[in-house]
């Protein structure tokens, strides 16, 4: 090992550049405690060097947006003085080095970066990718993941509602853990992270600082995977969702009773961050005194103390007449506190450690001055290959086709993950797991806020920037069936290596791909993550950009249309354009030809807004509207019978347009007689009733085979 | 034969409910305690006679899935 | 009429009872752990949660809290106390409920509708319903699994399937007055047909009704 | 002083954590494992040198709090 013989600063993980930059930066060499925090701090995950650049092309105003992106979450006006923050992030490193915990401080830490705004978080959405089921490793993983995010979602009390499960070899060596949050709050509540002025008093609230995390952002998020990660183990943080709860619910006393002049929460880079973020934003110094900090252990450094990722704490900007009542709060709420810090005139960041100084910058230089890097691209030479190569037909009745995907875990019910997620809580779940965009009322008003994530690998390799477009218009038509208009997107570009000029052009296309789609809706970026770094051994994980998108339903239909309300005679109607029968990047390629070739039919901005419109409209009065995506036409029917308990009869037996994934296409279902549908846009497929799904000529499967095949699919695979 | 395996979780790992209990102590007017920690022990009894031989299957079961090696250590004990 | 809804850290089902009982025409007040007075409440509710993050045991730690002296004499003097999920784990805990309850069988956390049948009439929680009632609301616990080694305690309401794998299969449980009872799933969920069914309100109803004036 | 507490669970009492594991176990193929019980240990350090009286007051917190009658027995040993 040559590691001991390594100047500082390549320990950190920083380039030699780098190094020099901070020397220009301070003329003068830096202390330990200074090279720490410029190191974790210009990390990749926490200065975006790779991706800051390409993140300008995201639209990000509508007269709606009351914080874009730069802040721990983007914020919108739901009218009525209701603001709604949202905010989407990774956790996949620390979650393949330990699945339980890794999750669980991922929910933690986007509950803070809400809460941090002033909202009460009041959901919370997963979207996790593994590899294949049938290896014991992957298994592994993904039950730690879901008992991470269940034991810390459930006990922090806030309900997961919803998210979005994949599988694929790609990400075997590289789980993908996003989570997303929502919160509410009335407008006079917004809080942001900013110091205020001089002579505002840093008070740090929540849990003991600890050697745990150390390094996280700048080791763990921001370089690739390999057999030396193991020696990277000390890092791996311990959430208490425990002392969270206690956390939100102190700093809601807070800003309810006007106590604090900004927040910060400590989630990447720890104190480094939430000392020199909010001064840097309010333009001002802050003398930090690391002698105040509560620890857990003894003898920490002024480095370590700087670095710790120690979770559940916040760091509260308090006006100096009103640290009292603060501290008043906290103790109430039993959770401990202490004065750390001061905010000066100047800008400058200084802390003290046993009385001295150990660190003197500029606190706005840790965030403003860190690298950018304008990596090479280079359109991958396979794309064109992969688009001239025609799909294999799909071979086998399709009726045996129907029940392959319904017994693929993508596909078949979650319930074996959302029911051991506590999804009721604070009985706002009108609609939640297991259907297309979950609905959550805000109670006492008429409003309702539909929120759909989604993400798609395997489309996303064929094609990013369609790809990805083509999330955004998903999202759209899941919050539209419930009756809402898209208002913003959060997003989480999980990618591979940022070295690699490939992976840098998917990247690109990606965020050129959700711009263009965002900028058709009208529709603005409020906020998102980057996760680079995912590659194992060399290969990278598919471009896996994951969209959240908020809509806001006002009013809310008084009965939404859901899966379960179709009935005998009801018609089954397709609306979108049509015929499709384009299987590219489809799940049935996938799980019956196992391949992944073809060019997906891109998105159509017109189409999609006419369909999206008419979805909107439709949501108040049809009791069925269902979005046709994995799966196709013939996954969207039979998941409608399984939900109601009744069968169907399909007029279309063509493996194409039964199993295509073509974009803009929704199902309606009604009684004969009470719909009009423009006839361009809609055509009938078939009408409910019976106790079996009848696919043309092509032959049946009964309602129970059906129920049984979409129940077990996980299920089965987790037995083992 | 019996085996009784501790499961101990890493010095350096946080350990909220030992931090928790520990309060509760206080609370309870227990304020001689310093320091809480709880921990598992799992008793096993394996059907073998030769005492290395069920060290080395139990040391691979806790490595399998008794303890989680990223943050815990454990200790086997054979007896009988 | 009022009923205190009893908070403690961690606690975090207390404002949807709330919501319920007010939404049924009851009067409630959020009542904090360390708070010693009882006297101006007719009844008392434990609401579900993970108080004290459920570290040691579920509902050990809370057992201790000052409030539940008061508890206990509510108790005694016959007055409705109802526990939901965590409350009736720190009611057994607290020796006011017979048994305890430990992991699921299938050590999974489960949030679901379960289906419930009334197996006796004569506890405040089920005075509004009938024996046999079928009754459908929401399941949430990794805890629910009721032992009871004594055999003592009154099963008010049963799982007609076996969710957790709880003796009896109870999922309400009484002391011999019926006044105190302990309840897994949540009848507070159960109060809106929009959101999935309003079975828990004849429930919580009951509850109401057996108020009487300090 | 150093204090540790063995919580165990009442044969009688289900053990859903020891089933489980046994059956992990069986799976991975240690069909030896005849069966499994899964419990605590607390570790509490005690500021006190007087043994008797260490282990007096732990035996309360037990009875107190630390084990449910219930369900649970206990073991105290003091040590140093
Ligand atoms: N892909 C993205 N799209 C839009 N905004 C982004 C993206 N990635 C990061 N951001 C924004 O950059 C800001 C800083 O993010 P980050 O440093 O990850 O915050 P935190 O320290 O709270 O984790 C946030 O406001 C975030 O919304
Ligand atoms: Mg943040």
């Amino acid at each position: 090992m040559t590691t001991a013989a390594q100047p500082l600063h390549r320990r950190l993980g920083m380039t030699d550049e780098e190094h020099e930059s901070v020397l220009g930066l301070l003329r003068r060499d830096p202390l330990p405690a200074e090279l720490a925090m410029y190191s974790v701090m210009w990390s990749e995950h926490c200065s975006y060097k790779s991706s800051r650049a390409h993140l300008r092309r995201f639209p990000t105003e509508a007269p709606w947006v009351v914080v874009g992106p730069g802040e721990n979450a983007g914020v919108v006006d739901l009218g009525d003085g209701w603001l709604a923050a949202l905010r989407i992030e990774s956790h996949n490193h620390p979650s393949f080095v330990e699945p339980y915990q890794g999750a669980a401080t991922g929910v933690g830490g986007i509950l803070r970066d809400v809460f941090t705004m002033g909202a009460r978080p009041i959901a919370l959405w997963d979207q996790i990718r593994f590899g294949p089921l049938d290896d014991p490793k992957n298994r592994y993983l993904f039950n730690g993941v879901v008992s991470g995010i269940a034991g810390y979602g459930n006990a922090v009390g806030v309900p997961t509602v919803g998210g979005e499960i994949e599988f694929d070899p790609c990400y075997t060596g590289n789980p993908l853990v996003n989570v997303m949050c929502l919160g509410v709050l009335r407008r006079e509540q917004l809080t942001l992270g900013t110091a205020g002025p001089p002579g505002t008093v840093a008070v740090l609230l929540g849990r003991a600082t600890g050697r745990d995390g150390i390094g996280g952002a700048s080791v763990l998020a921001s370089a690739s995977f390999d057999d030396e990660s193991q020696e990277k183990r000390p890092s791996v943080q311990v959430g208490d969702p425990f002392e969270e709860k206690k956390l939100i619910e102190a700093c809601l006393e807070m800003y309810q009773r006007g106590l604090v002049a900004g927040v910060q929460d400590l989630g990447a880079a720890g104190l480094s961050c939430a000392t020199s973020e909010p001064a840097g934003r309010a333009g001002v110094g802050l003398d930090v005194d690391l002698d105040q900090v509560h620890v857990r252990e003894m003898d920490m450094t002024a480095p370590e103390l700087l670095m710790s990722e120690s979770q559940e704490r916040m760091m509260a900007f308090v006006p100096s007449e009103k640290v009292d009542a603060v501290l008043g709060v906290a103790e109430r709420w039993e959770i401990d506190s202490a004065v750390v810090g001061t905010v000066t005139t100047g800008g400058t960041l200084k802390v003290r450690h046993q009385g001295e100084v150990v660190a003197e910058v500029p606190a706005a230089s840790l965030a403003d001055d860190a690298p950018l890097y304008d990596r090479p691209m280079r359109r991958p030479d396979w794309i064109d290959d992969l688009w001239a190569t025609p799909a294999l037909p799909l071979g086998g009745d399709p009726a045996d086709v129907l029940l392959r995907l319904l017994d693929d875990p993508a596909i078949g019910s979650t319930a074996w993950v959302h029911e051991q997620y506590d999804h009721m809580l604070f009985l706002n779940t009108v609609i939640g797991p297991g259907s297309d965009g979950s609905l959550i009322r805000i109670r006492g008003t008429e409003k309702g806020l539909a929120v759909s994530s989604d993400g798609n690998g395997r489309l996303c390799h064929l094609d990013p920037r369609a790809g990805s477009a083509r999330l955004v218009y998903e999202a759209a038509l899941n919050v539209a069936v419930t009756g809402a208009r898209p208002l913003a997107v959060v997003d989480n570009l999980n990618f591979g290596n940022p070295e690699k000029p490939e992976v840098m052009w998917q990247f690109r296309e990606s965020v050129e791909g959700i711009s263009e789609a965002c900028e058709a809706l009208a529709i603005p970026v409020i906020g998102g993550n980057v996760s680079f770094y995912n590659e194992t051994e060399g290969v990278d994980i598919h471009p896996t950009p994951v969209v959240g998108l908020l809509g806001l339903a006002d009013p809310m239909p008084r009965q939404p249309p859901r899966l379960s309300r179709a009935a005998e005679g009801m018609e089954i109607w397709e609306i979108g354009t049509g015929p499709t029968s384009n299987l590219a990047g489809s799940a049935a390629q996938r799980v019956v030809n196992d391949e992944l070739i073809g060019r997906p039919t891109p998105p159509d901005p017109g189409a999609a807004r006419q369909v999206i419109a008419l979805t909107n409209g439709l949501a108040h009065r049809v009791p069925v509207l269902h979005d046709v995506s994995d799966g196709g036409l013939a996954v969207a029917v039979a998941e409608v019978c399984i939900a109601s308990g009744i069968g169907a009869r399909v007029a279309v037996d063509d493996p194409g347009p039964l199993f295509s994934e073509d974009p803009h296409r929704v199902i309606a279902v009604f009684d004969p007689g009470t719909v009009v549908l423009p006839i361009d846009l809609a055509r009938q497929v078939g009408v409910i009733g019976g106790d079996s799904l009848i696919l043309g000529r092509s032959g049946s499967i009964d309602l129970e085979t059906l129920t049984r095949t979409h129940r077990d699919a996980i299920p089965r695979r987790m037995a083992g | 034969m019996k085996v009784t395996v501790e499961i101990t979780r890493r010095p350096e790992i946080a350990d909220p409910q030992g931090t928790t209990i520990q309060r509760a102590l206080h609370d309870l007017g227990h304020n001689e305690v310093m320091s809480v920690r709880v921990d598992r022990v799992i008793h096993l009894e394996v059907q073998d006679d030769d005492p290395n031989d069920v060290r080395a299957r139990v040391e691979e079961m806790c490595r399998q899935v008794l303890a989680n090696p990223v943050l815990e250590d454990f200790a086997v004990e054979v007896s009988e | 009429m009022r009923t205190a809804v009893v908070v403690f850290p961690g606690t975090n089902c207390e404002m949807d009872v709330a919501h319920a009982i007010t939404a049924l025409g009851g009067e409630t007040e959020l009542v904090w752990h360390r708070h010693e007075d009882l006297s101006n409440f007719d009844g008392v509710i434990l609401p579900g949660g993970f108080a004290h993050g459920d570290y040691l045991r579920t509902g050990a730690i809370a057992r201790f809290s000052p409030v539940m002296d008061e508890v206990g004499r509510m108790a005694a003097e016959g007055r409705p106390v109802l526990g939901i999920c965590n409350g009736f784990q720190i009611l057994c805990e607290a020796g006011l409920l017979p048994g305890a309850l430990i992991a699921n069988r299938d050590l999974a956390f489960i949030c679901r509708f379960v289906d419930l049948e009334v197996t006796d009439t004569d506890t405040v929680l089920t005075r509004s319903t009938e024996l046999g009632q079928r009754i459908r609301i929401p399941l949430n616990s990794y805890e629910g699994n009721w032992v009871d080694p004594s055999n003592s305690g009154r099963v008010a309401l049963r799982y007609l399937d076996d969710p957790n794998g709880s003796q009896q299969r109870a999922a309400a449980v009484a002391n011999d007055g019926g006044n105190v009872v302990g309840v897994m799933p949540h009848p507070e969920r159960g109060i809106d047909e929009l959101l999935g069914s309003g079975d828990g309100r004849a429930l919580l109803e009951g509850f109401l009704h057996s108020l009487v004036p300090a």
